[in-house]
């Protein structure tokens, strides 16, 4: 599977496939599920200072072609992240462990409390609502990524990945994380969205409003990933309704390094990560590739 | 294809009524979903959260659930269940027994987590036996239709159906203890436990499985709210019904012995 | 049909399905169809000041839960407007003319022709390029959207409807278009995506990058329309994967007082308008409602 | 159940080359689309545009194309047929015909609009006889493979196979006149416009189908660019084979007479 390896975000990789944030990266069980499944690194639940029980039920509702969710950054707080550290690195993968902070303060709170449990690398969850902000996300006002970055990025030596929703600006966003020292970017997160049952007339999510994944987001992502690298050739990590090799493929094609699945390691299966790998490696056998790292943005050539 | 569904449902009419319990009969408005036994779902209410039943009963068009009131949202339920409400689906695990004979212990409302996995191996030839305890007979909810013709015991704590005594002594009474056959425990986690120990003891722990309850949040595998504590297991992923030899240590966190 | 009647941004409907801009809405062949499908207005393509030929081909690529396309605003130019505007008023149908321009002056000119043509409506296309803007579409920028809609409303006295794409500062842009003299605004426009073919390594849109519509995008425009409404009790038509009568009752309830069907009529045929509107009659008879103007905004209420 | 879709599709061999044209197959790469005679797709050449064909040829495994340079992208593919391309489809309308007999006029490329058609109808039982004609020999594409058994009757211009005419010429020569049995015709515009003339001067009409061609940009019947002149039709929905009886205004439009 050598052909597979891939460096990102100053991670080194077995294959770019990992999980995406939220899904089973809370508990020591959940993490040991994901190493299971074969991922390639661990991607923790956001930890926010405080721990956080989160939205009321209901918190996620299938549909069609996605997941709605309204999660509420459920976690165990600050506290909680050395044990879920640990679990990952008992199994020998890195492990990213993603931050939500309500200011800069917090932020860096958690950053350092991430590398000091062990972390290889911290993800900045940039889609939740800053105290000062005037947004739905952070992401949405580069100079706020631009102090949040900068916030965690000046009190750690590991690399700081920043993840950003589709939001209005993305590219300038991209570039005030670059500026604040993030070593990577991570494209993108859920859409603002949400679910009426017309019967019940109400909407469904207990916090009424939630974020959108899976296949439906996808074509969004693939935008995303291609306008970012176009503006800068840095590390990507992408993310949107990745369910298969092929829309793993898309991406990286579109300029990301690695990927993450989200939503289809619910809907698919923990299976889905070893699928995506095998098909990954058959397709670059078909294209005639030795390493997934020539593929990286290669729709962007003539 | 899609493993989870949301479908939305319309009260159709209240079966029965007890202290502190209902049995609704709800409609599909649209598609329905497929649930095999020990599969259960997670019933929203809206204006009210969204909590986890195993349906009594779940087919194309019908949706049969037994309700006692724990918390705020089963209270609504119980006193003023709401016309419309959702559903999504489906979650747990499927359990399937295809030995000769069987025995569901169901504690209270429990008997709502095992009616459709006792109801589909009667239908499928196996000889179930389903013992049902709550503390009077006002509090027996009326099963036996959904139990696919099983043969149903009863007990009580104070004697006014059946035997006096707990389902495990309705068991005993039968001549059986946990075990001998393959024994499908739900009802509260004293009952789990001691039905844990009496098998344990005999060395037959591989034939008896316990309905495990936990916080439900997601229902869908990610969150990690219904981690089974000690195990490893996801309550939404592996449970609710789990086969004892994985428990031992949830038996040694949660019972006391 | 009396329940279904609507009146919406000084518009008087029989029924509050329409066609979405961009489908069949810029010759009069495509006018005819739209009101043999029994639409109860017709919205034009938008038309520019001058004649556009449009992006080169694919414009359009069938995706499982949508369409993605960048049609490039193909149009006949101003001079188009009034042959289209006859043929809906032929049929009795009122017509909103769709405009997209890259300066207000275009806007005003545009403006103005549909209004002489007979226009009963005015759709302002914010999800255009600015000239002077910054970003990749008017409606990102509310000081934009506030003078690109008065410099609309102030030289026409018909109803203006300023028509918005999922954007950062939603409500912030609606309550510019509405101080600036918008009667309604029309939520969602599609949303940025692409694809990229795993085997050609390139994007296959002529354009390669567009715009999401259908399925996909439903539950971005719920949450679109439902926290406008929140914010302001305003005339809101919807869009965004209405395709039966379900995902058209969601709008509404949402707080769309019509809803425009677009991909539906390219991936469900033309029938798909009737079969909504005898679908939310049947739902209006089962949930015990004489007007559909009662549910508009329903799921607002506790 | 989804009307449209993308396939991506890589080139397994040129069949064969002439003056500027080229028949090229293909696979398709992962689910094939299923397309009726008539009916047509948008083929993306990657670099270049996405330009109707009608396929010689598609089915679960191979996709035939009869390509004439006419422009940019067409040339490219005359050229250097790309590795990977796409396919868009299943674009227009259905043609079916189930008399006992009939007959395709095929002047040049157009044989590639009707060959599906003639196919289906030969194998259906239906008596089928195509007239394909071409400027000479070398220019006439080795189309017979894909007729389904159709008797095959050569016109060209030089005489240098077949008869010394046109496709009308040959149909002529065999006793026939337009309308006689319904009949197809696909090639250029004076072709078609001749044989309306001929059919409408005969009262037969409603005998007749003409292939017609226009611009189609988004293929799936939204843009308005297809718009066949005069007749209220979109190519891409209603047509390209469009009986004759409602081509009266499109004759009088595009046909100098």
């Amino acid at each position: 599977m050598a052909g597979l390896a891939v460096r990102v975000a100053g991670l080194t990789l077995r294959h770019p496939v990992m999980n995406a944030s939220g899904i089973l990266g809370s508990h020591p069980e959940g993490v040991k599920l994901l190493v299971d499944a074969g991922v390639s690194a661990v991607v923790t639940k956001s930890f926010t200072v405080e721990p956080r029980e989160g939205y009321p039920t209901p918190i996620a509702v299938p549909l069609p072609y996605g997941l709605l969710n309204a999660v509420g950054l459920s976690n165990p707080g600050i506290d909680g992240i050395s044990v879920v550290v640990e679990e990952a690195r008992r199994a020998g993968l890195p492990v990213v462990v993603s931050i939500a902070g309500s200011s800069e303060d917090e932020f860096s709170r958690l950053a350092s409390a991430a590398e000091e449990a062990g972390a290889d690398a911290i993800e900045v969850n940039l889609s939740c609502p800053h105290a000062k902000g005037m947004g739905r996300e952070i992401g949405i006002e580069p100079r706020l990524v631009y102090s949040v970055v900068s916030a965690t990025a000046s009190v750690t030596r590991i690399p700081v990945i920043a993840k950003l929703g589709y939001v209005d600006r993305l590219v300038e966003a991209v570039g005030k994380a670059l500026e604040a020292g993030a070593r990577a970017v991570t494209l993108i997160n859920t859409l603002p969205a949400m679910m009426i049952d017309v019967y019940a007339m109400k909407p469904v999510l207990g916090n009424l409003v939630g974020g959108l994944s899976g296949p439906a987001i996808h074509p969004v992502a693939v935008r995303a990933i291609y306008e970012v690298y176009r503006e800068y050739r840095i590390d990507i990590i992408g993310a949107g309704g990745v369910e298969d090799w092929r829309t793993a493929a898309e991406l990286v094609l579109a300029g990301a390094r690695a990927v993450q699945v989200g939503t289809a390691l619910v809907t698919r299966g923990l299976r889905v990560i070893g699928e995506i790998v095998q098909g990954l490696e058959r397709y670059m056998e078909e294209v005639g590739v030795e390493s997934i790292e020539e593929l990286v943005g290669a729709a962007h050539r003539d | 294809m899609q493993r989870y569904s949301y479908h939305s449902v319309e009260l159709v009419r209240i079966l029965w009524r007890g202290p502190r319990q209902v049995m609704l009969e709800y409609r599909y408005l649209d598609s329905a979903p497929s649930l095999s036994p020990g599969q259960f779902i997670l019933f929203w209410v809206p204006g009210s959260e969204a909590i986890p039943l195993t349906p009594l009963y779940s087919d194309a068009s019908r949706l049969v659930l037994l309700v006692v009131e724990r918390g705020p949202t089963t209270a609504r339920l119980v006193s003023s269940p709401p016309r419309h409400a959702g559903v999504i689906a489906v979650l747990g695990r499927r359990f399937t027994y295809r030995g000769d004979e069987m025995v569901f212990l169901a504690g209270g409302v429990g008997v709502a987590a095992v009616a459709m996995a006792a109801r589909e191996a009667a239908q499928s030839g196996v000889r179930v036996t389903v013992f049902y305890g709550a503390r009077s007979a006002g509090e027996l909810a009326p099963v036996e239709e959904f139990l696919g013709g099983a043969r149903v015991i009863y007990a009580t704590d104070d004697g006014s159906r059946g035997l006096r005594g707990t389902v495990l002594d309705a068991l005993h009474a039968s001549g059986l203890r946990v075990g001998d056959v393959y024994t499908v425990v739900a009802g509260p986690k004293p009952l789990l436990c001691r039905a844990y120990s009496e098998a344990a003891e005999a060395g037959q722990l591989e034939r008896l499985a316990l309905s495990i309850e936990t916080m439900v949040r997601c229902g869908l595998g990610f969150c990690g709210s219904c981690t089974i504590p000690c195990t490893g297991m996801l309550l939404c992923r592996d449970g609710p019904v789990v086969p004892a030899v994985r428990l031992g240590c949830w038996v040694v966190r949660e019972c006391q012995n």
